[in-house]
């Protein structure tokens, strides 16, 4: 990456684990953890086409930072960063990628599924899903405990 | 004025994604209240309402100049 | 990467967890995680130099792959890529990359604990820590219950 | 004939990775046993045996041809 990456990020472009994954990195760390969130095929017996995410960037971006804050507080000495894509995704494509590094492991894996729930419940992205016979915009899963098992 | 942002099903049932409303003075709920008559296609019961890009309960004042979202039950990830 | 990624290996060169992330990447996939265990300067107040890492290495990706197949077993639709270095390994540097790819993120997350808390018991790989004024070879974090959280 | 295997400590204790030793039959317990008295100064007391790259309990019989691994507390990751 030749310019600064941007450690709390919504973008329309492709995204990656590595260059989140090295920004983390430092001598302290012990541990660094990654979660990417990738399109998936079929859901609940249905086929996905692809997704399209739509975004209140700044205020997503803003959120994003404070996840980052938060788990700064909670698992002191790890560092975070976020990326979330936008606009039309393919099967497979990355729709957001946690990179956490902390001193020891545990911490790194808590503090990364920490952020995951954390954008679920409060960064202002939204999902629709793009079936062959409609598409419908995809509500909070945590109205539907039923199905929460179900949506990544 | 105040300046208002709509996301995913509301933005596709209003036709826009932002409009400007003129305004004095008033709360959330006064906005939400103008929202409902404004777009009563639009089911409103899950949205919250962010001000200048932070969630708000509804008797947060609002001012002019302000940025109100309307943010339905988000789904990043 | 031009040549066939070896799902597990064990391996003298820099690793990196972009090409394992990839190699479980499928359509089937909801969430990819990635473990990457780093060099720490300070451990228990003393500061590493460089470590060595050693290996039995046909036995230890024998074990490798059994991680997997347990992986696989215990979490069904997922699909595991681990990677161990060794040789000389200075701050920061990788030791080991677990890549795990789920339909759903709460197994993702689990399966590649489950993995590095599997390597550090049965896989056959050594570190020694080389300090200013010494060097020690590392033996089994699970004989000192009140070191666990200070070894990664 | 058998094909000993050296790790970490023991490998330095002995000065050297491999060695091949005259074996007729036996158990992997006695492959410790002639261990322990050709390398006396190491502690072989949290030291697990491996033949043919699988983990064995010291009654496992061990024949010519044979590879054994002397496996101290694994410390990777």
């Amino acid at each position: 990456m030749g310019t600064e990456l941007k450690p709390f990020h919504v973008t329309e472009g492709p995204i990656e684990a590595a260059p989140y994954m090295e920004y983390v990195t430092h001598p302290g760390a012990g541990a660094v953890t990654a979660f990417a969130g990738t399109v998936r095929e079929w859901t609940n017996g249905k086929r996905t086409m692809y997704l399209k995410y739509e975004a209140y960037v700044p205020m997503a971006e803003k959120k994003l930072a404070q996840i980052g804050d938060e788990i700064m507080e909670k698992w002191p000495g790890s560092r975070v960063a976020i990326v979330h894509r936008v606009g039309e995704l393919a099967i497979s494509d990355i729709a957001v990628v946690i990179a956490v590094s902390s001193p020891h492991r545990k911490a790194a894996y808590e503090a990364n599924e920490y952020a995951i729930e954390q954008i679920k419940k409060v960064v202002p992205i939204w999902k629709k899903e793009m079936w062959e016979d409609g598409e419908e915009w995809i509500g909070d899963q945590s109205y539907k405990p039923e199905k929460e098992s179900e949506n990544e | 004025m105040i300046h208002l942002h709509y996301f995913a099903g509301l933005k596709e049932a209003a036709g826009k994604a932002e409009e400007d409303l003129s305004w004095q003075d008033g709360t959330a709920d006064d906005v939400l209240q103008w929202a409902k008559q404004t777009y009563p296609a639009f089911d409103f019961t899950a949205v919250q309402l962010a001000v200048n890009e932070e969630y708000v309960h509804l008797d947060e004042p609002v001012k002019p100049g302000d940025h109100v979202a309307f943010i339905p039950p988000v789904s990043g990830g």
